[in-house]
């Protein structure tokens, strides 16, 4: 728009009654479209202008509504729903405990809806470029004096006769109202694009700041989340010991209860002449011994222990277990293969625990007796 | 009917009826003028026991807890008494602010904007002990419901919970009710700002408020509706304080009558702390015919109605302790009263019931040094009052073997004193570049700023239609 | 480790060489064995597995006795305690008694027995000269004050500590204490009661009498974890004579009406059982405690703070005249409750309820708002006020149970059940695809226990020791009215009958 | 605007004849009633009308609060309506007869009169210095005495005022509020304990006196709107009683009314939040047997109800709406006593029975029949209350 064309009039009174009379003269002369301005509220003006109440108070309701529900529900969601933890044996949606939380989200969101309605919906405020502020008597009318403002968009106004309509009313002057072009900070709308960006750039600063703050600053010591531990974990070295290992082995000559030292490493005919199998014949214990040989012998010796293993290329061939040699050896014999290794085989002490080898001696001789049945196996 | 003159109160709220422009006048002009060396005096005064404070709380926030005297079986000590002590502080200025304008009591037009800016402060100042609180502060954010990559929820059971939501949500509507308040004195600021750097911040900060008569209208809709809902806010803020200390089931904290009882606590002990503050502002500010005595007295009135009721509160909490029966409940108030912290029990009773019954006298109500002396008593007797309810209920709770006593380090003084240096520097900082009076309201309540015409004669109106301009 | 040898090492070492001694312990002692045991012993299995058998076991059976047994004769006792037992002259008899934390001092460097409370006084980090109310106050002293204790020449400067049931004119110290070189815990720590001795002493070198005591004005700290010894008639301890208890046993004083039961807990709901009568107060499950837990020691200056961070800890109490009273002790650790109320307060749930009843605490998501343990009718929480770990030097970290995290300072902690043997157990069992056995699991403290007087298992198994044990009409809920429904069932104190005739 | 007092007429205004004859109705029906109701469950009898006892005793002092509220703050909006608060204050003479039946019942009501109850029981034993026959009686009497004490001195010196015109009549009623209003606290804080509290002689709770008081304030407000509404759409009231004084009273009830619902609030949040058994067995009894539909019930009609009904600001001016919004809270304030009393009182059996019935209307009688008898006599303002003036320019 141009800059010499006037947006409006304001006219300025002294009292409020004077005011009043104003309106009056101007309703009189056909003006519709007027307002008052004041230092502070006037009781009664709304009347004396024909407004109603104002409708803030639909805002007010149904933002406290909506805070009313998110709240509820989102108690509801986490407490029983999301994150469902038995909490000193209270129901997971204890509604009385809830309760609090939902009335301050009522409050809080109907009363951030009747503030922001007020300023930006209803009054669209900011108005850093009002064409007011220009007047020479806005410091008047925002200490001590009235003011009647004419808008030139009314059909009554113009800029030349309007002032003359107030002649013989107490009035202390008249000033036409011209729009400037506003500063682009100070802009009419709060949408304008410098407001924006420094928005933007406050977000940023402060989602980062505080990104930086719970992301690297809670990790300094001694604002630590537990992760240094004073103790020596597991499998890890210690500084303790020359050998820097943290698990110590036992001290040589040691006995643990359970684990009597295993004599026949160099003599395994004595094993087959010495030991005998403590483990029961059980179906379990069959089972067992059935799992353990699938793990760890058949690779080489086969399903059948005889020898036609997965491993056959890659290793040298194991005998068969069905020889007449194998199955005339004693379970301790076997068992001295299985502790100290024989030939190409290496030991599986330190793999398969004692019970667990008899076990497999149980299930070895089960397939030896399976592959070459007789009569009276059938029986 | 000249007799009857007396019983309606005829006196009027401003002295010496002074114009609009005067009251501006006298409003903003402190703002415009250097401080004189009292007012650096005591900046630095307060500004350095808030240093020192807020020092001391990072050391501790260092260090750990245990440079407190908090102990196994008293867990909560003075950061707690602090926090509930600052939180009833903030609570005046809400109370008068809204409460007070729902029942139309004009009288409150001068004080409330003060009252409000030491709500928010008070706030402030009480927010910090939460967190410093911890055991592991840094992890504060860990009691907000913040969506995390770990699945976590907070426990919506908790109090202390409540407490987060109650606490910012006063935070918040204080802080817009007060601002809302303060948008058209800043417009008026703005036009008599003495520098052009005051002039763009009061510009920015004033929205370009003009005072059109429709922007008055959601103005005043929006502050009614603030109010109304402040009102039910405030009771409920310091509520949700006391059932921090009444869901537990320590006897001394788990008592029914908590939740009104410290509202009313709350309530007097803000009335306290503003009368004390505002007896110095005013005669700093030579204020005394905008705040006059009729507002003092009112005030006193309600210190003394509000003192009457913790009184009874008081009372009816030890009688129903003996009238349970069960010895642990008689046990810990006996203990409160005769045991080795009687003297704190003796001098929450001496500051908080007896003393303010002086306020029965109009004399008392109306000189300004008695009335000085009692708010500061009160607020000391406040304090106590937190005091025994934390410390001498913990110290001794069920099991004798755990008993044992509280000891307050220098660490916990120090932070106390903090605590009253950052409220005071933030009043003073208040004081310096804000309106401490709400001219506009003042203005607004003035006989001369009224309309003469009677409402009945101006129902059915025309309707104007809105001007842009 | 630090290159250390075995002191036996050592004096073969330091003996003069003879030809076939071997001059390693180890073979020293076999070879000792395979002269001297297994020659007498006929076997038919080569030494080697002998001596790894025996080692196995723990024992041999021998055929011809190695010792004579004696047959005691109780009139020479008397004859020998006889001249002791005539009337001490006037003036005050001294006793002194080996600590039953650090004993004769050999253990004063050990933080975890210097932070046990003294069974009868529940004094830590130091010792005094223990004497009766009426002798105190014949002394004009209190406790605290410093008395100088005067056997002939030798003097001794040591802080009173009074104790109700101490017999009068006699003041009894603990050794051990005092030492000037133990290492960076133990030196002078408490007064050092063996510079009164004698190297000859006339009755015995742990009885003095006609001892001087005067009180100096100076006063030193006595540091108790526990100050006051009354249940104030709280229903705390139940306890009765065998008589009465036989006449009519005590019925559980049902609270009006029970809290409607939201959760059941399937599969286990672990729960323990303590019985009093059986609990002599030594105090070993704490110490089992401290060393399962990576508890950590904080200091005389943190104890007398009232800051112990034991998880399991005994009260003691007493009933009766202060002259002759009689004492309880009650081990109190968490109660892990049903209805916990340090629970339904912590904003973050950073302490909740196991589908198996216990009372969990996270601890990496504590934030420390001590809310908790305010809560806790039984004050079993423990607050990291201090990062109590980080003075520990290396390698110290060893003393530290892999299992179980070491807590930073800032967090909330409490017994657990010893949930990582829960949880080891749990493991065993599924591999081996069954439920755990009752009895499997042995918390620290139980497994201590010399008395057996505290039992764990499941609760939802009929069957168990512990189920049967709730339903034995001694048992009883501490503090049950506050219907919080712990999972620790306590079992009347039963008093001895032929005591009580005598009291 | 002195030409209002014109208006205003000097002499007591006649009520409706139809309102005497429900009065009648009314009492003669419940007397008809009662007979059977008190042979067939003299326990539950007794019960109910220690509710009826109860219910007349807070209408009345309620109505006594308000005329004391209004000399404490100086109110001079409530001054029109201050004599029908204080003709209704008339119910405390009346609640004295109606209290015979439960002090000859205290037997049967209360466990703690038997002594060999009290003898076995140690927390019983424990309250026997306060809770015994004599103190009870004692404060009974106590109670009455600073009631009806005050009853004169407020009522009488305001009726005396209306002949004499005495301005130093409202002056000592100014004087006499604050006091007034301390005992008041007080004495209906031990009435609580006493009546209500002591019928579940373990059960306790620090703010059930601050409950009945609230209770007592809202029924109170609750009546007086009622009749002032009713008056008003009669035309018995001054012109210049406007919509605007009824606002102040509606917003009023509207605050007391919530003051009320959170005070209930924290007393069940607090007893609920602790779960000890001693405090949720009260809880307890009043969620088994179909009292807890009544607990719910409770909740709707005690505070969902008015708070939505008078939430909006053309509510509380619309006199049809104020009329039947505070006599449904006067009905809900019954059944808050009713809920208060019954559970403790028959503890196994459920709530509303036959038996029951007889009470509400006995009620409605007594309060009309109350009401009607005070204001044949005196004028329907206090017309000579020096602030009348100002009380009727009342603008908001």
């Amino acid at each position: 728009m141009s800059e010499k064309e006037p947006v409006g009039a304001v006219v300025l009174f002294k009292t409020p009654d004077d005011l009043v009379a104003g309106i009056r003269r101007a309703q009189d002369r056909g003006f519709t479209r007027l307002d008052s301005v004041s230092p502070y509220p006037i009781h009664k003006m709304d009347e004396v202008l024909g407004k109603g109440p104002s409708r803030l108070g639909y805002v007010a309701a149904i933002a406290g509504l909506a805070g009313t529900t998110l709240a509820k529900t989102a108690q509801w969601w986490v407490s029983a729903v999301d994150y469902p933890l038995n909490i000193g044996g209270n129901p997971l949606f204890s509604y009385p405990a809830f309760i609090p939380v939902t009335f301050e989200l009522m409050v809080l969101f109907s009363s951030l809806a009747t503030v922001i309605g007020m300023l930006v919906v209803f009054n669209r405020l900011p108005q850093y470029g009002s064409s007011l502020l220009k007047s020479k008597f806005i410091r008047d009318l925002t200490c001590d004096k009235y003011g009647l403002v004419l808008d030139a968009a009314d059909p009554k106004f113009s800029p030349d006769t309007t002032r003359a309509i107030f002649d013989g009313l107490e009035t202390l002057g008249f000033d036409l109202l011209y729009r400037e072009r506003p500063s682009p900070f100070f802009s009419q709308r709060i949408l304008s694009v410098p407001f924006l960006v420094l928005l933007a750039g406050v977000a940023l600063l402060c989602s980062s700041a505080t990104r930086l703050v719970f992301r690297y600053g809670g990790a300094v010591p001694p604002f630590n989340f537990m992760k240094a531990q004073e103790k020596l974990n597991p499998q890890h070295e210690s500084n303790a010991f020359p050998d820097k290992t943290g698990m110590r082995p036992a001290v040589p000559g040691t006995v643990a209860r359970g684990l009597l030292p295993y004599p026949y490493a160099s003599d395994a005919e004595a094993a087959g002449r010495d030991l005998v199998n403590p483990a029961p014949v059980t179906t379990s214990s069959l089972v067992r011994g059935r799992d353990r040989y699938a793990i760890f012998c058949q690779p080489c010796h086969g399903r059948e222990a005889d020898a036609r293993g997965t491993l056959t290329a890659a290793f040298p061939k194991p005998p068969t277990l069905h020889s007449s040699k194998a199955r005339g050896w004693m379970d301790g014999r076997i068992y001295a293969v299985l502790t100290s290794g024989q030939n190409a085989m290496p030991s599986y002490a330190s793999q398969i625990n004692r019970e667990d080898r008899w076990l497999i001696i149980h299930y070895l001789r089960a397939l030896q007796r399976a592959h070459n049945a007789e009569e009276r196996d059938l029986k | 009917m000249n007799k009857a003159a007396d019983i309606l109160e005829a006196t009027p709220m401003v002295l010496g009826s002074p114009s609009l422009a005067q009251i501006d006048q006298e409003v903003a002009v402190p703002m415009g003028r250097i401080p004189g060396p009292t007012w650096w005096a005591a900046f630095a005064l307060s500004g350095l026991s808030m240093l020192m404070g807020l020092s001391l709380m990072g050391y501790t926030a260092y260090r750990g807890i245990g440079l407190w005297g908090n102990n196994s079986p008293v867990f909560w000590a003075f950061p707690i008494v602090n926090f509930v002590f600052w939180i009833g502080i903030g609570h005046a200025g809400t109370l008068i602010s809204a409460i007070l304008f729902l029942f139309r009591q004009r009288w409150r037009n001068a004080i409330a904007r003060f009252a409000e800016a030491m709500t928010i402060f008070a706030v402030m100042t009480a927010a910090t002990f939460p967190v410093m609180h911890m055991g592991r502060p840094w992890l504060a954010h860990w009691v907000f419901p913040i969506p995390n990559d770990m699945r976590l929820w907070v426990n919506f059971r908790s109090p202390l919970v409540w407490d987060l939501f109650a606490i910012s949500t006063y935070f918040t509507v204080s802080l817009m009710f007060w601002y809302i308040g303060l948008i058209p004195d800043l417009a008026a600021m703005r036009e008599r700002a003495p520098t052009n750097a005051h002039r763009i911040i009061y510009s920015i900060l004033s929205w370009g408020w003009t005072g059109l008569n429709r922007h008055w209208r959601h103005y005043e809709r929006a502050y009614l509706i603030l109010a109304g809902l402040s009102t039910p806010l405030v009771v409920s803020v310091h509520t949700i304080v006391s059932f921090d200390f009444a869901t537990s089931v320590i006897p001394g904290w788990h008592a029914t009558i908590l939740p009104p009882y410290f509202v009313a606590g709350a309530v007097f002990s803000g009335f306290a702390m503003v009368l004390t503050v505002l007896i110095v502002v005013r005669k700093a500010f030579h204020m005394e015919h905008l705040i006059t005595l009729r507002h003092l007295e009112n005030m006193n009135k309600v210190v003394l109605a509000t003192s009457l009721i913790v009184g009874y509160a008081y009372c009816v909490e030890l009688f129903t302790a003996w009238y349970s029966g069960e010895s642990i409940e008689r046990f810990t108030f006996l203990n409160r009263v005769t045991g080795p912290y009687w003297w704190a029990f003796a001098l929450m009773v001496l500051c908080n019931v007896l003393v303010p019954q002086v306020h029965w006298f109009r004399k008392a109500r109306t000189s300004i040094l008695p009335m000085f002396v009692v708010s500061i008593l009160v607020n000391v007797g406040m304090w106590f009052e937190r005091f025994v309810i934390v410390v001498t209920s913990l110290h001794r709770d069920f099991l004798p073997s755990s008993w044992g006593m509280y000891k307050p380090t220098l660490v916990d003084f120090g932070i106390l004193l903090g605590s009253f240096g950052l409220f005071f520097t933030l009043v003073l900082v208040f004081v310096r570049f804000l309106p401490a009076i709400s001219m506009t309201e003042v203005k607004a309540s003035m006989p001369q700023a009224q309309l003469s015409v009677h409402p009945e004669e101006i129902i059915g109106q025309p309707e104007m239609e809105e001007v842009s301009v | 480790m630090f290159s250390a040898r075995q002191c036996e090492d050592s004096l073969l070492r330091w003996l003069p060489p003879t030809p076939g001694r071997p001059g390693d312990y180890h073979e020293y002692l076999k070879s000792r064995w395979r002269n001297e045991v297994y020659t007498r012993r006929p076997t038919e299995i080569d030494f080697e597995r002998f001596w790894n058998i025996s080692l196995h076991e723990g024992f041999i059976t021998a055929t011809t006795g190695f010792l004579q047994p004696q047959d005691l004769r109780p009139e020479a006792v008397l004859e020998a305690i006889g001249e002791y037992a005539r009337p001490s002259p006037s003036g005050i008899d001294l006793v002194l008694t080996p600590s039953p934390r650090v004993f004769d001092g050999r253990f004063a460097n050990n933080g975890w027995l210097q932070e046990l409370p003294h069974p009868v006084t529940t004094q830590v980090w130091g010792n005094g000269a223990l004497m009766s109310r009426a002798t105190a106050q014949r002394l004009q002293c209190r406790e605290g004050d410093v008395v100088r204790l005067t056997v002939e020449r030798r003097s001794l400067k040591i802080p009173a500590l009074i104790e109700p049931g101490m017999a009068d004119d006699l003041i009894s110290i603990d050794l051990g204490y005092g030492r000037r070189i133990a290492g960076s815990i133990g030196s002078s720590v408490g007064v050092d009661a063996g510079t009164l001795r004698k190297n000859v002493a006339d009755l015995s070198p742990w009885f003095y009498t006609g001892v001087g005591v005067e009180t100096t004005g100076e006063s030193s700290r006595i540091i108790r974890v526990q100050t006051h010894f009354s249940i104030e008639g709280r229903p705390i301890i139940k306890e009765a004579s065998a008589s009465a208890f036989r006449s009519h046993p005590l019925a559980e004083s049902e609270a009006e009406s029970r809290p409607h039961v939201l959760w059941s807990y399937r599969g286990y709901h672990w729960a323990m059982v303590v019985d009093l009568t059986a609990c002599t107060g030594c105090g070993a499950c704490s110490l089992a405690c401290t060393a399962e837990n990576n508890i950590p020691v904080v200091g005389p200056e943190q104890v007398s703070r009232k800051r112990e961070m034991h998880w399991m800890r005994i009260d003691r109490y007493y009933s009766g005249s202060p002259d002759n009273p009689s004492a309880v002790y009650q081990p109190i650790l968490c109660q892990h409750c049903d209805a916990a109320p340090c629970e339904k307060v912590c904003p973050v749930a950073a302490t909740v309820r196991s589908p198996e009843g216990l009372n969990e605490m996270v601890y990496n998501r504590c934030v420390g708002t001590r809310y908790c343990a305010n809560n806790c009718p039984y004050k079993v929480r423990r607050f990291n006020f201090f990062n109590y770990h980080k003075q520990l030097v290396s390698p110290a970290e060893l003393v530290y149970n892999p299992e179980v995290t070491v807590r930073n300072r800032g967090i909330m902690e409490k017994c657990t059940f010893c949930v990582q043997r829960i949880t080891a157990a749990k493991h065993r069992a599924k591999i081996e695809g069954r439920k755990i056995r009752d009895g499997e699991i042995q918390t620290a403290c139980q497994q201590a226990c010399p008395a057996e007087a505290i039992v764990f298992g499941d609760l939802n198994d009929p069957q168990s020791r512990v189920s049967q044990l709730t339903k034995e009409t001694r048992a009883y809920h501490v503090l049950d009215d506050l219907g919080v429904r712990p999972s620790v069932t306590y079992l009347a104190k039963i008093r001895n009958p032929r005591l009580d005739t005598v009291a | 605007m002195i030409t209002e007092n014109n208006k205003i007429r000097q002499d007591p205004t006649p009520m409706p004849r139809a309102l005497t004859r429900a009065a009648l109705g009314a009492a003669i029906l419940a007397s008809l009633l009662m007979a059977p109701a008190a042979l067939s469950n003299w326990d539950r009898f007794l019960g109910n009308w220690l509710v009826l006892f109860v219910f007349v005793v807070t209408l009345g002092l309620g109505a006594l609060f308000l005329v004391a509220l209004e000399f404490l703050v100086n109110a001079t909006w409530s001054v029109p309506f201050r004599r029908i608060s204080e003709n209704l204050a008339g119910l405390i003479l009346i609640s004295l007869p109606l209290a015979i039946p439960i002090l000859m019942g205290l037997h049967t009501l209360y466990e703690w009169t038997h002594s060999e109850a009290v003898s076995v029981d140690s927390i019983l034993r424990a309250k026997a210095p306060y809770l015994n026959l004599r103190f009870f009686l004692i404060r009974f009497a106590l109670f009455y005495l600073v009631w009806i004490g005050a009853y004169f001195l407020f009522v009488g010196g305001s009726r005396r005022q209306d002949s004499t015109g005495d301005v130093g009549l409202t002056k000592r009623a100014m004087k006499l509020a604050p006091p007034f209003m301390i005992l008041l606290a007080f004495t209906l804080t031990f009435a609580a304990f006493d009546w209500i509290m002591s019928l579940a002689p373990y059960w306790y709770s620090s703010i059930f006196g601050i409950y009945l008081l609230t209770g007592a304030m809202v029924a109170g407000t609750a009546i007086i709107t009622f009749a002032g509404a009713s008056l008003k759409l009669k035309n018995l009231l001054p012109e210049a009683v406007r919509s605007d004084h009824f606002y102040n009273l509606g917003a009023l009830l509207f605050a007391l009314n919530t003051l009320w619902a959170y005070i209930a609030f924290a007393q069940y949040l607090l007893i609920w939040y602790g779960g000890i058994p001693v405090e949720t067995h009260w809880f307890d009894l009043r969620s088994q047997r179909g009292w807890e539909w009544v607990s719910v019930l409770l909740v709707l009609a005690h505070f969902l109800v008015p708070f939505l009904a008078l939430l909006s600001r053309s509510a509380k001016t619309d006199l049809r709406r104020l009329r039947w919004v505070s006599a449904w809270i006067l009905g809900a304030h019954g059944l808050d006593l009713y809920w208060l009393i019954m559970p403790s009182v028959r503890v196994n059996e459920g709530p509303f029975g036959w038996q029951d019935l007889c009470f509400p209307i006995a009620a409605i009688a007594l309060a009309l029949s109350v009401w009607l008898w005070q204001s044949a006599r005196f004028p329907v303002i206090a017309i000579r209350d020096p602030r009348l003036q100002a009380g009727l320019q009342f603008h908001l």
